[in-house]
């Protein structure tokens, strides 16, 4: 069937996907102002994984759609037309194509099958509380013990884990080596004894991220991904990977279209000096997608992604957050209210919501690799300034 | 001359000497009496502040601290007020100090010396009774606009009867009544004393992000008897603008506490969290953003300087509102930044509710925007060097 | 379908590589024939440029890479022009390829394919003549504006009359004519060629800062005859906005020359530079500056990239204008950018004219504003957003 | 008749100074658009020199007007008012406070009533090709020579020493020592044999500063000025005096000035997206005009300024560059030409001249210590940030 749809033509194509959409994409669920939770977005999950669409970019052979990279992007770009919700994609996006590439047969066979199921639900298990930025020095470890590792420590910054039935995770399991050698990769069912998983309420109010705890965590030797004390490499390719992700103009795309429709509200649309400014970031958000569309190409012509991604990750995010601060200015005197706020004199239903996106724009720059990071990233990696 | 200037001299030196006690004895109360964990707990509450602390405050003297000494006040004018808001601010006590005692207790002495006027602020003074004001007419307004259009006062034989909706009250959730800003049919504008418990009173309430209140005020033909129209005309007009003004200068004040606040946290952060080894505070890029915050609350403390300064002696209306949107305009638009840098300084952490960096960005976000914001302002300050004559905005 | 596919993917590779021999020969060309020094050494000179080093370029067929084949040109499209405009712009010669081969040649180009067009190209392409468009009418234009209305030419039974003045012509100096744009007593516009030696044309120029011309062109009743109409009405229109388009494109395209020079200087210096006994590049704040011009030069990269090959397609005309304006908006700035704080990493040294960064920074300011500026052209890109429906500006 | 001005009332002092500048001060020199070289001053500061106002600041015992603190700001404010050019000042304002409290009476008697009479131009001899930012790696050295040092090597960076006849230098009296600690400061008679001054020509086309050359130059020891290998200290305190000068709101008001008439002869005083940037630069220039009046009075109050006055000049430069883009972007097509250009649509003469602002900008934030050291120093000495 996919490969049907990577015969059709564009339009008959997108035709296609919306008329899916149309039929099982729950109504109040478009154009979600927050992330969704699991119970939320479950149903509509359901329903793309009995049609065999949970995972548009995975070859047919493991239950993707194997969409060639155009009619991949035309999926997506319909999704967000839609206002189609994220689901939790940990498994799809980072999970899935990691155990494709890295994987054994075994790994490949247990796990590729539920992730398109629905019946597993994956987090991630990087960042620590003393290992942020300096991700190598994470101190969670992993002592052999017979067939099995014993996993003790804790991780946070972990985004919707109190959803998720499986943790990935890095791991210490050589104290003496240089910090980045003695790291593996492993894949840990969280409902495993030992395993507490407690959201952590942010300031936005929100509970997007959780701590995990993991008390002589038994993880079966059979979990782990690549070489031991290996880890260290998949990881990177996974955070190079995530740049991209993270890099998407689409959050800087529909933060803007926030911006329009409150300057519409707010009788905003001839004021020159919002417009300046709006014009200003709606150049740099078209040009961040002429930059995505370069590294995009080069994932469709299979070529590995550089160092030079995190530029993508960078000027996605402060893009962003300079589109909240814009948002948060125009709203004047309610930018103290959570929420969505009645618009102004009018009988009409519309409203406006400010903080939620100046919220989101905090973590944006500092998880995946903080914008610092990042720059010391770029800096000495593709501009090889010295150290 | 040279006497005189000796004398003023003197007097300036004994002023600052009671400044600074003033200081010492509020900080004192303040950290003492309102640690950082009252404010957290008080976030959400249905009041979002604690009316036992709002007595202990009229305890220590301080809601008569700008009244005048007929009505049981101090009139110890801005200098002294803006320690109190300081010492009260660096802990984050959610007490409507400034909505009450700076905006409204003004609106109400400078709209008259009554015997309503003076009933009013013996009883804010005294802790009977906490008035705010309510003059927006938009659930969100863009421009600074004092104004009263769609809430309108007319005339009947039992006194004044009164229609329509303010928003963004901000304190109105335990407020005992409102100074109310209306349009009469002549066209001219009013202030009038509306208490909370008059019949077609509804405070619609809804939390702010610092967990504390704003409310969506309906009046819906409520009846005033005449003596509550505090002032109408120009001399209306004026109160609620100086007051205005005032507040908007003694919220200043407030942001630049909470600009400290956060700066300290982060500098503590930046000289203590190690990262590849290092303090992060040796990272040249930290160092140089850690620098850029501190001129952007050194630029605010130096205008406050001045400003402050300036409330306390008569000047011309027109340029205590240049002053008073400056005030704001630096003071907002540098705490938003020191709260987004302070974030970023300290990562993850930052983004907990847990951590109590949050709960200074918070009332950072709440503070920056109440009556305006930086943006707003700076507009309100243009559009006033611009006024060369006739009346002002 | 999949063999058209493959087809036009082989036509796709086979351009490619005609591209990169075409950009190979060119860089080889520039770089030999015109090292720093000749830029250097045409500063302030008459034209402002070589005309003999013009007569290279019609050796090397360059001036005839956009023209129909048969006014002798070879119709090579956008995407090889701006392979020559790069070459040329990285070794800041200062011959006019932009303004005559780009601006004047299309400007006639899609003014019609009558006999006094074809002849106009073929001197063009022929190195006979160098043509540049007179459109301005502000001696400082603060918004894109392409409609004459002070520059006014009558019918006669001469021929034409034309008065008026025009502003900011650029390489007027060397100039042999100029495609004017003027209103016509209908009410349309049209473009018209005038040659330099025509009775009652005064070209008035001075210095840019990059010791290149700009000229006020005052025309007093110059006449000329009727086939010098080259357009009118919405094909004059069209023409010139076309033209224009194209030009800011391959100005664009010139910027990013010179942002990729400036940067290549800068992380030269920061490389080897000691201060404090470490290469300055090593002081992260000047790491972290330098990675966000990357990105500027990046994105105007990019952002050219679909621009340019867009530009080869016929497409509407308020996209491709959009383009344009989007083009040369990120290219100009990024350019000021790049300018700015390559001065700055550089110090003092990067501040003398000795230095070769200042010829950079000099083109740098004087292309960021030709045809207008980023600001002007951020402005444009919203107005013809905006326009959903009638003419566009 | 200084004693008489201090006891003058302040609208009565400012009546005097009017009087006098609109008597003796050149029609033609007010509001120059560029610093003015001795020639064309020269006979302007000859009348302040016969009046006795040559000095405002200095004390009356050394031929100053000795005004008192408010007074000398009245000073001040009414020149800029009047538009009076500044003066080759390096001698009034740098060696001459420097001779009155580190130099010997000698020292004194010989240099202070030459600067005062006009006769004696001096120039700063600092910064050297290899030395701009780490300024204390500097190499010309003075070689002791009997009664004198033999000076060699290479200054530049030095303001207007074309015009000078004397230069205050930093040179290396001792090799050996840690970097700081050799360093001496002398006065050296510019004409002098083994000099030689080449004015280097700018991007700008200007040539406001030059190279000193020093060649077996013979330099009496009697010229030191403090202690010999204490020369570091002294420039340190120059360097941070001369902060609060760099940092003065002047520059940035003069340039608001040059927008605020920009915009009324291109129309764009009621531009809404122009205004708001115009307002921002005017509020940032008043609040730094608030903070320079903090250390105007710690300085009247005879207090020393600490490294804090670092900010005045990092927010100084810095607001003032900001202000020189903003009169660049709204001088639309005429950005590329220097010099004044006739405003559009006018019979008026009025001009605008858009590229002085913004090419002076460029060296304000890189001499008297650029920007970056600027923040190293108030994160290091201010902040306490550790190393």
């Amino acid at each position: 069937m996919s490969q049907d749809l990577n015969s059709l033509d564009d339009e008959s194509f997108r035709r296609t996907v919306r008329a899916f959409f149309a039929e099982y994409y729950p109504e109040e669920l478009r154009f979600p102002k927050q992330r969704l939770r699991w119970a939320e977005v479950k149903p509509w999950f359901m329903a793309l994984s009995r049609k065999g669409w949970a995972a548009p970019g995975w070859p047919v052979q493991y239950g993707g759609m194997g969409l060639e990279p155009a009619k991949l992007i035309a999926f997506i770009e319909e999704q967000e037309k839609w206002g189609v919700a994220r689901t939790p994609d940990m498994g799809l996006t980072m999970v899935g194509p990691l155990l494709i590439r890295h994987g054994t047969e075994a790994q490949r066979s247990q796990y590729l099958p539920r992730i398109l199921a629905g019946e597993h639900i994956w987090a991630q298990g990087y960042s620590e509380p003393n290992a942020g930025s300096d991700l190598a020095s994470l101190r969670t470890e992993a002592v052999e013990d017979g067939s099995d590792f014993i996993v003790n420590g804790q991780k946070t910054w972990a985004t919707l884990a109190q959803d998720a039935t499986h943790i990935f995770l890095l791991a210490r399991t050589e104290k003496s080596a240089k910090k980045q050698e003695g790291i593996s990769f492993l894949l840990v069912d969280a409902t495993s004894p030992g395993i507490s998983v407690r959201p952590i309420r942010n300031i936005a109010g929100g509970e997007d991220f959780c701590e995990i705890f993991f008390e002589n965590v038994r993880v079966p030797q059979a979990n782990l991904v690549g070489e031991r004390n290996g880890g260290w490499k998949i990881a990177k390719e996974l955070l190079t990977f995530e740049r991209i992700f993270l890099g998407s103009p689409k959050q800087s795309q529909y933060a803007l279209a926030r911006v329009r429709e409150a300057c519409a509200l707010l009788g905003l649309e001839r004021d020159a000096g919002v417009q300046d400014r709006l014009t200003q970031l709606e150049l740099d958000a078209a040009d961040l997608n002429a930059l995505y569309g370069r590294f995009v190409q080069q994932v469709k012509r299979g070529e590995a992604l550089g160092p030079d991604v995190s530029m993508l990750k960078l000027w996605g995010t402060e893009t962003f957050s300079r589109i909240a601060d814009l948002l948060l200015d125009i709203t004047g005197t309610a930018g103290g209210l959570p929420g969505d706020i009645p618009a102004p004199a009018g009988d009409s239903e519309e409203a406006i919501n400010v903080l939620t996106s100046f919220y989101n724009a905090r973590p944006a720059t500092i998880y995946g690799g903080s914008s610092e990071i990042q720059r010391n990233i770029l800096a000495g990696q593709v501009l090889s300034l010295p150290n | 001359m040279t006497a005189m200037h000796a004398d003023s001299e003197a007097s300036r030196l004994e002023k600052a000497e009671d400044l600074r006690q003033l200081r010492e004895s509020a900080e004192d109360f303040a950290s003492r009496a309102s640690p950082l964990v009252r404010a957290r707990g008080l976030r959400g509450t249905a009041l979002g502040y604690d009316r036992a602390f709002w007595d202990a405050l009229v305890e220590q003297g301080w809601t008569g601290l700008l009244a005048p000494q007929e009505c049981g006040g101090f009139a110890q004018g801005f200098a002294a007020a803006a320690v109190i808001v300081d010492a009260l601010a660096m802990q984050l006590a959610p007490e409507p100090f400034v909505p009450a005692v700076v905006f409204a207790g003004r609106a109400i002495e400078l709209s008259g010396g009554g015997p309503v006027h003076a009933e009013l602020l013996q009883d804010l003074v005294g802790g009977k009774s906490i008035p705010v004001v309510a003059f927006e007419e938009q659930s969100i307004a863009t421009a600074v606009d004092l104004t009263p259009r769609t809430v309108r006062a007319e005339k009947f034989s039992g006194g004044w009867r009164i229609s329509g909706t303010k928003f963004n009250v901000r304190a109105a959730a335990g407020a005992d009544g409102f100074v109310v800003s209306a349009s009469l049919p002549t066209g001219s504008q009013s202030l009038f004393w509306v208490p909370v418990a008059s019949a077609g009173v509804a405070v619609e309430s809804r939390q702010t992000t610092d967990g504390g209140d704003s409310a969506t005020l309906a009046l819906d033909g409520v009846v005033v008897p005449d003596r509550h129209l505090l002032s109408q005309g120009s001399r209306a007009e004026e109160a609620l603008t100086r007051a205005f003004d005032e507040a908007l200068v003694m919220t200043s004040v407030e942001l630049l506490a909470i600009q400290r606040a956060m700066f300290a946290m982060s500098l503590d952060y930046l000289r203590n969290r190690v990262q590849f080894g290092r303090p992060i505070g040796s990272f040249q890029t930290l160092q140089h953003r850690a620098v850029d915050l501190l001129i952007q609350k050194e630029l605010t403390a130096a205008a406050l300087g001045e400003i402050v300064e300036r409330l306390d002696h008569e000047g011309a209306p027109r340029m205590r509102s240049r002053d008073a949107s400056r005030a704001k305009a630096r003071a907002a638009a540098a705490a938003v930044q020191i709260a987004k840098d302070s974030v970023q300084f300290h990562g993850a952490i930052g983004y907990t509710d847990e951590f109590d960096l949050g709960l200074y960005v918070q009332r950072t976000i709440v503070l920056s925007a109440w009556l305006g914001n930086a943006w707003m302002h700076r507009r309100r300050f243009a559009a006033l060097d611009n006024v060369t004559e006739g009346a002002q905005a």
